[in-house]
């Protein structure tokens, strides 16, 4: 049999990510605390971004709610470590790690069931709303949040009894868990449910006279999206060890969109260039000064001019130019074949 | 080919009675019963609006049935939803292309099949193809798209998706077959392969089909019987030689 | 009771502001398909511009609303349809609704940047003064918001449906293809909206700044009004964005006094999400057929 | 595929360079890192916060600097967000700076002090809530007074001055706004005042008028305003048009000159109490805002007046110390009385105390005639 080149993308996505974690793992011996806090707000940016990108990019629901998962994780984990934590502080992190993902996951069902009778931009009108409700929680009840004046003192995590308090063993950390994560999204990608979310976005109608379930895998494709945002959030609490409403904003939600149809959507590497893109990028242009916004926004729209399949878009598309031109021979060839 | 028109002893495979679908007061569909047997290839024809899509769209769960019911091997499926009925056994080819631009003909194939094979944990949890390779290669070789394989679906010919469609329905041995008007903008040459194609796989998978044809050689060749609507109502079932004969036939399709 | 007549007064006012500018986002969707995430900052900068020609440039006020008006419409009616939507148009909703993101942040910050990071006083054209209605105080200001607007909105109803170049605008908004097939110049028909759309941000921008006071950031409040304004109306009626707006305008003031000031942002979005649960085609809008 | 593995690497190893950079090139200079709000929410103090900080550093270098080196500030934009206040904080630390300058916001400062302590740079900041300086924050410096001591000064005012036996409170709902009500709610209630009404408002909200319609309706004796600038100036339009005639009392922003200019006739006779003002009777106040007026063509707020006296208390106590050592600093900056006869720049006799907090006079202030009329002068909290 043949290699057929979507199961080699696949491999490559797989070699990419791990040959990419090794480097990550080594690449940083240099860095001081700030770019260290850089790279590990990349990861954790990435694994919220990698969520929504299944549920926007592979199953094609618009969401605008990521950010709020994310808040949902952040503050699941924050109650669940701080103060020695509640089952003492080995194992609070791992407590709230998955307390955090299952929070999420079924939030994203409910906010799921919507989706089932709603599409389009009244979906991305639903998610809003839960957003802007998550936000003013997060905001108002200040006996749980901490409120506008936030929540201080997030522990890191401990492993085998030690604290992650140095910079560079905490973005270990993260880049372990990151991977972890990245991993399980390329195996359930890769397998048949990841052929079924992608049938969910191209063609729902079809998708059903085979015999998937829609409601089954949109339920899915939502409260796995969204557990990623939880599972983030479960690291950004510990990462900035202080946590407030502003990074869960609406607008937080926008920018995770924005990234993941900067990085490519229905890429399984796009959520990192996109991250790379929206986190990373501003934090080098503020050497610009005042109006390294201006210049960053300039950037994004220049892109999306030039690639509006984001910034895989444009080796995708090298790509497509030369199988469109290996395809035209095979026509050819074929035409020969079916009338003879 | 329509040879075998002695039917089987068995009950029908399908069995439609008294089937009606109202759109206010337009009666598309007005009281429609019809059985299907065992292995044989049923076609459905009649003039533009007569009902026949609306037929389709309700035995298939598209739409809801204003009254009648409809059952397969003697149970009711009437109302049930598209993947449910799939599931089930009932598969559909589509009037107009419908397959996944993106994804290659033979993750089409596996698409098609995927959802029949174990439960939803075996899907995560097994392997990427779900055991399926073996049988979307055979499917892939039947229909003659081995050249194709692992072109994305949106970059093939008309004709070539048109096959793929139909691949695409037979790939979970599916009981009963619906297919949507097959032949409908497919060339001569490609005409000629498609029949023979569904007459064979008609015979090594043993499925019933239902088929929804304007092209009126393609079905008198292709079916054992035929039923012929007009302004929702059957006009009559008969053999392709019984149909050709009647008066009523001849009338609706020539007699204005 | 006076507080409740005042309340919905005040909230008009509000909600005719909203209109206008979910009227624009209404029209530009149903010619393009853009989703323009920037309608606020649409709203924001005419008057900001406006102040920057009489600062830079030292132009008497009329003659810096001139130059903002046509500086507007070509950048941003013109300009923004030749140069952001038609190359993106036909590649999906989605990177031309973050594009729009973009250049939002890329006005905002122009406008900081360029003009001024403080909010400043607007001139207005209304004399300051109120009058007394059902024991409820109204500003004439606010009367003048709800008549102009209003005014505006009819006259542009009137242009839609008496004139011909309004119905072959109204033809190319709801099927292209057809309107194409009947002769007319659908490019120019869409042009047409983004003017519209420009000139009726120009007028709510005009109407607002004296109240709200002309600052960078003043968009985001309104972009976020408009966008659900014009998804209460449908998304893709005209009439359906007035209602929205007005509702919108209503709800919130309601909510601010009488629910929860603490949670007056949610109220009228949670009570939208109950109405598209139930209806999801919006208050006033037809349904999108479905196609098999 | 081969492309994007090769992108992918390309952009880790900039990534890694671009980051790593920027600490090698110290130079004979006193590096200061401001990082304040330049967008988002606190775009507008941020400014006036950072104009007021480079107004004295051009100033200080001018005249040779620190201890004759000059001062290298750069500023950071934190988009008033916490997450990139503490990565800025971090970066400023990274970079070696003296001292990080900013924020002003209470949020961010709370997101990012524990950076700043961690690596023992003193940190000057903006921020007026009360709980700031209550964590065991050693490095942590005010510039203006603290909500906890302004807000039992405000309530004295309400009942001597104001004679209101219930008010209405109005403020935004962010940390600062938080802070004031939290603050003042309980010393309006210790004596004998009514909260007649309680009203949340969004930053950055632009319309008043439900908020106005709730205050008329509470019929409270007077309202206290706690709301940041704009957001001032559009209550007070807001209430104007509801023909209120009652008194509007606010703190230190209700009064200030952008709030003034912005509100128009809406702003007259408003009054309360004043930490900062340009309009104080005090000719150093009146100088600054000249300054001020003449190299940014607009009138100064009390957050130029923050940023302008604590880069000239940064060099002053760094003079003192004699040396650029930043335990030093901090330990002579802890309990430091700074008066206008040493350092004029300071403006104001200030005294810092061992958690930070400044303690000051302050004025009692009226709007009158489009001008801030000060009409009275209270002393600091505690005499020094």
């Amino acid at each position: 049999m043949t290699r057929h080149p979507v199961f080699s993308r696949i491999d490559a996505n797989l070699a990419t990510l791990l040959i990419g974690a090794v480097i990550l793992w080594f690449a940083p011996a240099g860095l001081k605390s700030y770019g260290l806090y850089v790279i590990s707000l990349w990861l954790v940016m990435s694994i919220a971004a990698m969520g929504l990108n299944l549920t926007l990019g592979y199953a094609g629901l618009k969401s605008l709610a990521q950010a709020a998962f994310l808040g949902i994780g952040a503050y699941t984990t924050a109650l669940i470590t701080a103060k020695g934590g509640i089952i003492g502080p080995g194992w609070s992190w791992p407590l709230a790690f998955v307390v955090s993902g299952a929070i999420t996951f079924f939030a994203g069902v409910i906010l799921g069931f919507p989706a089932l009778r709603v599409k389009f931009h009244y979906l991305a009108f639903v998610t809003l709303s839960f957003a802007t409700v998550m936000f003013l929680i997060f905001r108002n009840e200040q006996w749980l949040t901490g409120g506008v004046y936030g929540f201080s003192n997030i522990p890191r995590p401990s492993v085998m009894g030690s604290k992650l308090d140095n910079d560079l063993a905490f973005f270990r950390f993260v880049l372990v868990v990151t991977v972890l994560l990245s991993l399980a999204m390329w195996w359930m990608l890769r397998s048949p449910w990841g052929r079924a979310f992608t049938a969910l976005r191209e063609n729902p109608l079809r998708a059903a006279s085979l015999g998937i379930n829609l409601r089954a895998y949109t339920l899915l494709a939502f409260a796995i999206g969204s557990a990623y945002g939880g599972f983030a959030g479960a690291l950004y609490a510990p990462l900035v060890e202080f946590i407030d409403p502003a990074p869960f904003a609406i607008s937080a939600s926008f920018v995770l969109l924005l990234t993941v149809v900067v990085g490519g959507q229905g890429y399984f590497l796009g959520p990192f260039l996109g991250a790379a893109f929206s986190y990373v990028l501003p934090e080098v242009l503020r050497a610009t000064g005042g109006l390294y916004l201006l210049i960053y926004a300039a950037l994004v729209l220049i892109l999306l001019l030039i690639t509006p399949q984001g910034i895989i878009g444009i080796v995708e598309k090298m790509r497509e130019n030369r199988r469109q031109k290996a395809a035209q021979e095979q026509r050819n060839a074929s035409k020969v074949m079916l009338e003879a | 080919m329509n040879a075998h028109v002695n039917l089987p002893a068995s009950g029908p495979v399908l069995k439609v009675d008294g089937l009606k679908k109202h759109f206010g007061g337009i009666k598309a569909v007005d009281g429609v019963s019809f059985e299907v047997f065992e292995g044989e290839i049923l076609g459905i024809i009649g003039p533009n609006g007569c009902g026949k899509s609306t037929l389709f769209n309700c035995i298939l769960g598209q739409l809801q049935p204003t009254e009648g019911a409809v059952t397969l091997d003697g149970e009711a499926i009437t109302g049930l939803f598209p993947a449910e009925l799939n599931r089930r056994g009932v598969s559909r080819t589509f009037q107009l292309l419908q397959v996944f631009p993106n994804l290659t003909v033979r993750e089409n194939l596996i698409l098609a099949g995927q959802e029949h094979q174990g439960s939803m944990l075996s899907r995560l949890l097994g392997p990427k193809d779900a055991g399926l390779t073996a049988e979307a290669e055979k499917m892939i070789g039947f229909f003659n798209l081995g050249h194709l394989a692992d072109s994305k679906a949106g970059g093939l010919s008309y004709g070539q998706q048109k096959l793929l469609d139909a691949a695409m329905a037979f790939m979970a041995g599916p009981r009963l077959v619906l297919l949507d008007e097959p032949a409908g903008g497919v060339n001569l040459t490609m005409l000629a392969s498609l029949k023979e194609r569904l007459e064979a796989i008609n015979k090594e998978q043993g499925a019933t089909f239902v088929v929804i044809e304007h092209n009126m050689d393609f079905v008198m060749s292709l079916c054992s019987r035929v039923v012929v609507m007009a302004e929702g109502k059957v006009l009559a079932i008969g053999t392709p030689a019984e149909i050709r004969a009647n008066p009523a036939v001849i009338e609706a399709y020539l007699g204005h | 009771m006076d507080q409740f007549v005042q309340l919905i007064l005040a909230g008009l006012a509000t909600g005719a502001i909203y209109a206008l500018a979910a009227i624009g986002f209404t029209l530009v969707w149903q010619t393009s398909q853009t989703i323009n995430f920037a309608q606020g900052e649409f709203v924001m900068l005419p008057a900001i511009l406006v102040l920057a020609a009489v600062k830079f440039l030292h132009a008497p006020l009329p003659v810096a609303v001139l130059m903002a008006v046509g500086g507007f419409l070509l950048l941003f009616g013109f300009g923004f349809k030749q140069y952001i939507v038609n190359p993106m148009a036909r590649h999906g909703i989605l990177p031309l609704a973050i594009a729009t993101m973009a250049l939002s942040i890329l006005m905002k910050e122009s406008a900081k940047d360029g003009f001024s990071a403080e909010a400043q006083q607007f001139p207005s054209l209304v004399p300051e003064g109120a009058i007394q209605l059902f024991g409820a105080t109204l500003s004439l200001r606010d009367i003048a918001i709800f008549v102009v607007a209003v005014v505006a909105i009819v006259g542009l109803q009137l242009f839609v449906t008496r004139t011909k170049t309004g119905r072959m605008m109204q033809a190319t908004a709801q099927n292209p293809t057809v309107a194409r097939i009947l002769g007319i110049s659908t490019e120019k028909m869409i042009l047409l909206t983004f003017l519209i759309n420009a000139g009726l941000a120009i007028l709510a921008s005009f109407l607002i700044s004296p109240v709200y006071l002309a600052k960078f950031s003043n968009g985001e409040v309104i972009g976020t009004a408009a966008f659900i304004a014009a998804i209460v109306g449908g998304f893709n009626q005209v009439r359906g964005a007035l209602a929205g707006g007005f509702i919108v305008g209503l709800v919130d003031n309601l909510a601010a006094a009488y629910v929860s000031s603490a949670y007056r942002a949610a109220v009228p979005l949670v009570l939208l999400v109950l109405v598209i649960l139930f209806k999801p085609e919006g208050l006033l809008g037809s349904k999108e057929e479905r196609t098999v | 595929m081969k492309m994007s593995k090769r992108t992918a690497l390309l952009g880790g190893v900039t990534l890694t360079l671009g980051l790593g950079l920027g600490a090698a090139m110290a130079q004979e200079t006193v590096k200061v890192v401001g990082v304040i709000e330049m967008s988002g929410a606190g775009a507008t103090a941020g400014t006036n916060y950072k104009n007021g900080a480079q107004m004295a550093v051009d100033e200080i270098n001018a005249k040779g600097g620190i201890l004759g080196k000059k001062i290298d500030f750069v500023v950071y934009d934190t988009q008033t967000n916490p997450g990139n206040t503490r990565a800025a904080v971090q970066r400023g630390v990274d970079e070696g700076a003296f001292a990080i300058f900013g924020p002003v916001f209470s949020g961010p400062i709370s997101a990012s002090m524990q950076i700043a302590q961690k690596a023992g740079v003193p940190q000057i900041v903006g921020g007026e809530a009360a709980g700031l300086t209550k964590q065991g924050v050693t490095t942590i410096f005010r510039t203006s007074l603290n909500q906890a001591d302004a807000m039992p000064k405000l309530a004295e005012y309400f009942k001597n001055d104001v004679k209101a036996n219930s008010v209405a409170v109005v403020w935004v709902n962010n940390d600062f706004g938080k802070g004031g009500r939290d603050a003042i709610i309980p010393e309006l209630q210790k004596r004998g005042i009514k909260i007649a009404a309680d009203i949340a408002t969004e930053s950055a909200q632009a319309d008043f008028a439900a908020d106005a319609i709730k205050v008329k309706s509470s019929n409270a004796d007077a309202v206290f305003v706690y709301l940041n600038e704009e957001e001032s100036a559009r209550f007070l339009r807001a209430i104007k048009q509801q023909g209120y005639d009652k008194p509007i009392v606010g703190e230190t922003t209700l009064l200030g000159a952008k709030v003034i200019e912005l509100a128009g006739d809406a702003a007259e006779g408003a009054k309360g109490h004043v930490g900062l003002s340009v309009d104080a009777p005090n000719p150093l106040f009146a100088e600054f805002g000249k300054k001020f007026q003449a190299k940014f063509n607009y009138k100064s707020d009390h957050n130029g007046i923050k940023g302008y006296s604590g880069m000239y208390m940064l060099k002053h106590v760094a003079e003192k110390t004699g040396k650029l050592d930043k335990e030093a600093w901090l330990k002579y900056a802890h309990g430091a009385i700074i008066r206008t006869k040493d350092e004029p720049g300071i403006l104001i006799d200030s005294k810092f105390d061992a958690n930070g907090d400044v303690d000051r006079e302050s004025f009692l202030a009226e709007v009158k005639k489009g001008q801030q009329v000060i009409t009275g002068t209270l002393p600091p909290v505690n005499k020094f």
